[in-house]
């Protein structure tokens, strides 16, 4: 299936969850907020949380900032 | 009587830190010059923007990997929104990156919904109303703003924790252009509610701006490129961290009122040489 | 680059201080005051004035009970003179007097002579002339003088160890009101020769002014009104100690530039939200 | 004789001294100074300073000062 | 290149001014003092205020009796309103007076919606809700607003024929306290748009104040109190008009930069003197 | 109370002038261009300096064949002086270049004796000897000075017809940088003798620095650069003679005092609307 | 019937017009603007528009303002 | 005889006079004035005055300043 990644299309395995598309990113999964759909997924609910075909993800982290 | 600092803590809804001065941690050269100007800043509270990870090319070299969380507690800001909408989702991401890091900063946030990219004044409008929906959402709110005084009483009936006015435009290091704007700032908001924080959140440029801000009698100050840009950061964040307790010192001791002209200041009565006329 | 201040002594003359600020003895409610305001300021020089003993009703407590001159060194000042004859007459007295305590302030004075008695303003005509005299009678003359750089230039060329512009009429607590000058000044005083001393003697009201002063790139700050007359001199002796400190290391650390507007601290791209236009 | 201290007239035996002065005067001596007819007597000297009459004579001390 | 001012008139909406100075009838000592003081200024626009009749003790003694509606266009005020409503409402019956006058001053109005009775500082939010109202019901709206150029942006946006920024609260006399935002207001109303007139609405003080504001390139000033309530008002009237020409010219005419010091106004050859160093 | 400057003369010593504004000659781009901004700075006196004939290649072109010596007064100065000796000198032959004039300004002169050729700062000393000498010569002596109040004072004492402190350095166009100076020279000056001319001498750049000089109180302003400099030289000569008149006028009427905030200009009964809280 | 002006209640007689009001009032009505319940009346609708019990009135004209 | 003008030296005819120094300049005389050895010479004794060797003289007149 195909989904949208902090603005980039990508090509998921069909029942993917938000916690096997972190891995393939390979992401440090302390530093990151998931939202999908312009909700927040919080990190408990990563596993269980399968992902459908054109969902908007947002993968964000903390960076420098005043 | 005497002025004791010692127990001269800032207090922003909850929170209770030893610094009143706040830095941010952005523009710096390098993670590792961000991490020592921090320290000798003094502060124990710093500001940090919520982005999208890089997918590629991620360095694995992350901000996080350069902040001592158990030492700082880190107000997260909704940079870079431009409506209420976006302010509210920014500040929910933050939140959920800071309970992960289980940092007492999860519970607020540093409220910035801007009105243009050139100079990146706040929107009045859209700021008020961005801080309803986040205090509906359970956050204590710190909002940056302009000095204007009417807005300033508005998002304090809007549920804020603290208003933040602006000296000047971010960046611009011009430091305080309307001491009279933050002087009926605090008499909105401090009116019968003494210790209701106010900071003033950018437009400091060097340490003199700082000192004439806290005698003010403004709560604390917020500040990232003046400490980040200067020639030399590691200085500058020590200068900062003197001139803010020099302020907050100097308006608790009362200062001398303005005269025209001059006081003896040695006895005029003894002198051994003659008076003229 | 990184600033180090542990060394930034103040050089006037043969004499080195390891605090840029020097901090007067007058004006305080009691001795005991003005002994632990001198504490806290953290100064090592103080001035100090000469007059005629009174010989009836001497209470015999003497402001010297309440000076340890192990840890301090005395400045003699001229105040009261409104002739450079009386000036030296003083200045001679006060180190005969310095001697008798072995403290090493016996060899330099800070130089006043003023033009009348509303003012308190210093006559540059007769501030000349008197340097000229104590130079010649070999002493180190601090010339208290107005932020005229011409006068500045003249009081350097009689040989004045260091030039002391006020920064506006004594115990006005005005502040710095001509930068402009004070630049001047130290262009005149220090071109070939930037070591020379400068410092802005009179006129600072709260600790902001003495920051501002230091940003300027003055060598030290000269007060007493400003902490002994503040509602509480203790805490004001220590906003001028961090302010001095302060306004030293804004200045070694290079300041950003001002401008009209605006440089975002947080970086602009990876913002999941929309900008507008 | 007579003589002026501090711009008060004071009468003195004849051939006292300065440190006759300041003995009568009860004056600290570590903390003063004497100057007669505007010229400092330093303290080594004042033991051999014999007054003479209408002596004008300063003795100053510290006192607080800006 | 030469200066022509003959021409040089003040346009808001369909409106042209002769005068760029807009004077207010309020706070006389009496009504004839008010319609000297008029003539004296200049102007040829001038607000006025909506109150309700007076139904007893009516003196008969009318403002219009005293008010040439032939030489005056009418500038009809909503002050004394708190919210948009009440301002719309006040707007009409306004209108409606000056339909019954003739005076072209019928279709525009200075908008003013105040925050509290204390400050008189405006409420934005408010005042941009109120002109979306009155643009809607067909009027040309002047706006009293702060200085806060995002709120300037909005209520032009909101279709204003004229944004007015206050110098300082009305009637505090402190004349331009932030020209940085006034300056950032005029390059967010006059960018692709240069003709929009931008107005200083309260504050002035002086004659100063006013040439002060007109060189920042404003179009024009609005005041009341400077005039009415000095000690001569007569006197100050003439300040006024002239203070605004000479301002407008002085920002036509392109001023000189500021330098640190010095060039010579006489020539520096065939000096008969020797020059030093 | 009214206002009436018809007679509002500036007399220094035996001059009577109808303008409060002297206006220099120099630095023009061409006589031409001098003379239409003479005539349009609303001047009756202007000052001129005196060089060596060009021996060779002498144009025939002089300054004076585009001066009007029957309707200006010319104030011949001693630029480019820089001891008494050479002022005097040159004193003199302005002197003597006037009487073949029949110029009324044979009697008088601008003092300039000035310290250095970078900044061309007037030295006080020998400017105070210079007065001394010209007094005694028998002419009417305008001391060209700083601001410093002490100063000012010695050179009236010396004789001076009237003292012309500096706002600013010559050609800086800041402005008067140190007002407070400028309200102590009058409080000396004018103390017993409130008819004693004090002209700003220097350093104006706008229309709105001559307002501020007049507001202060003081006689006149003398000006150059700011005038030959500007763009347009006819539009801002005519700024600086309503911008004289205006602070004049503003000066003698009595402005109102500087508040916080806010006192209405509409009449707060009768309102239709309902009042907050 | 009893009418609001101004804010003050005010007896009038059945079917009395606004022009009727003004005449009682003696209003110079050259200067003057009417609201009746919160819309205004055009002068040239005066004469028709008839009063009716509970009316809010404001008759308005113009003052000295800034 | 040499003379010293406006710092240039220049040859005259024994006995000239500051008139006939004047006319070989070519000076226009209403606009200027002459010194000679410091000390200025009034118009009216231009003509009785004779130069000598070693004459310092200054010929200035007005220029624009401020």
């Amino acid at each position: 299936m195909r989904v949208d990644v902090n603005g980039e299309p990508r090509e998921l395995p069909d029942g993917s969850t938000i916690t096997d598309l972190l891995q393939e990113l390979k992401l440090d999964r302390r530093y990151l907020a998931v939202e999908r759909n312009r909700e927040v997924v919080p990190r408990e609910r990563h596993n269980e949380t399968r992902l459908v075909g054109g969902d908007q993800l947002e993968v964000v982290t903390l960076v420098g900032g005043g | 009587m005497s002025t004791d600092v010692s127990a001269d803590t800032l207090r922003v809804g909850t929170h209770t830190l030893s610094s009143r001065l706040i830095v941010g941690t952005g523009k710096y050269a390098t993670h590792a010059e961000m991490q020592k100007s921090l320290e000798l800043s003094g502060t124990d509270c710093i500001t940090v923007a919520v982005r999208r990870e890089r997918l590629i090319d991620a360095d694995g070299n992350n901000l996080l990997d350069f902040i001592d969380t158990e030492r700082y507690t880190l107000l997260p800001n909704t940079a870079g929104c431009f409506n209420a909408d976006d302010a509210v989702r920014v500040a929910r991401l933050g939140r959920e990156i800071l309970l992960g890091l289980e940092n007492p900063g999860a519970d607020w946030v540093k409220l910035e919904v801007l009105s243009d990219t050139r100079t990146l004044l706040p929107d009045p409008v859209a700021t008020i109303e961005a801080t309803e929906m986040l205090v509906a959402d359970g956050f204590q709110v710190l909002c940056y703003s302009t000095d204007d005084p009417v807005v300033a009483r508005r998002l304090k009936e809007a549920g804020a924790a603290s208003v933040m006015p602006a000296g000047s435009p971010i960046g611009s290091g011009q430091g305080i252009l309307n001491p009279n704007n933050i002087r009926i700032c605090m008499e909105y908001l401090k009116e019968n509610d003494p210790d209701y924080p106010v900071i003033v959140d950018a437009g400091v440029g060097t340490a003199s701006d700082v000192a004439e801000a806290m005698e003010l009698g403004v709560d604390g100050v917020l500040l990232n490129t003046a400490v980040a840009h200067a020639a030399d950061p590691y200085g500058m964040a020590r200068a900062m961290r003197l001139a803010t307790e020099a302020g907050r010192l100097a308006y608790l001791s009362g200062r001398i009122p303005k005269k025209l002209y001059a006081t003896a200041s040695s006895p005029e009565e003894g002198v051994i040489s003659l008076k003229p006329r």
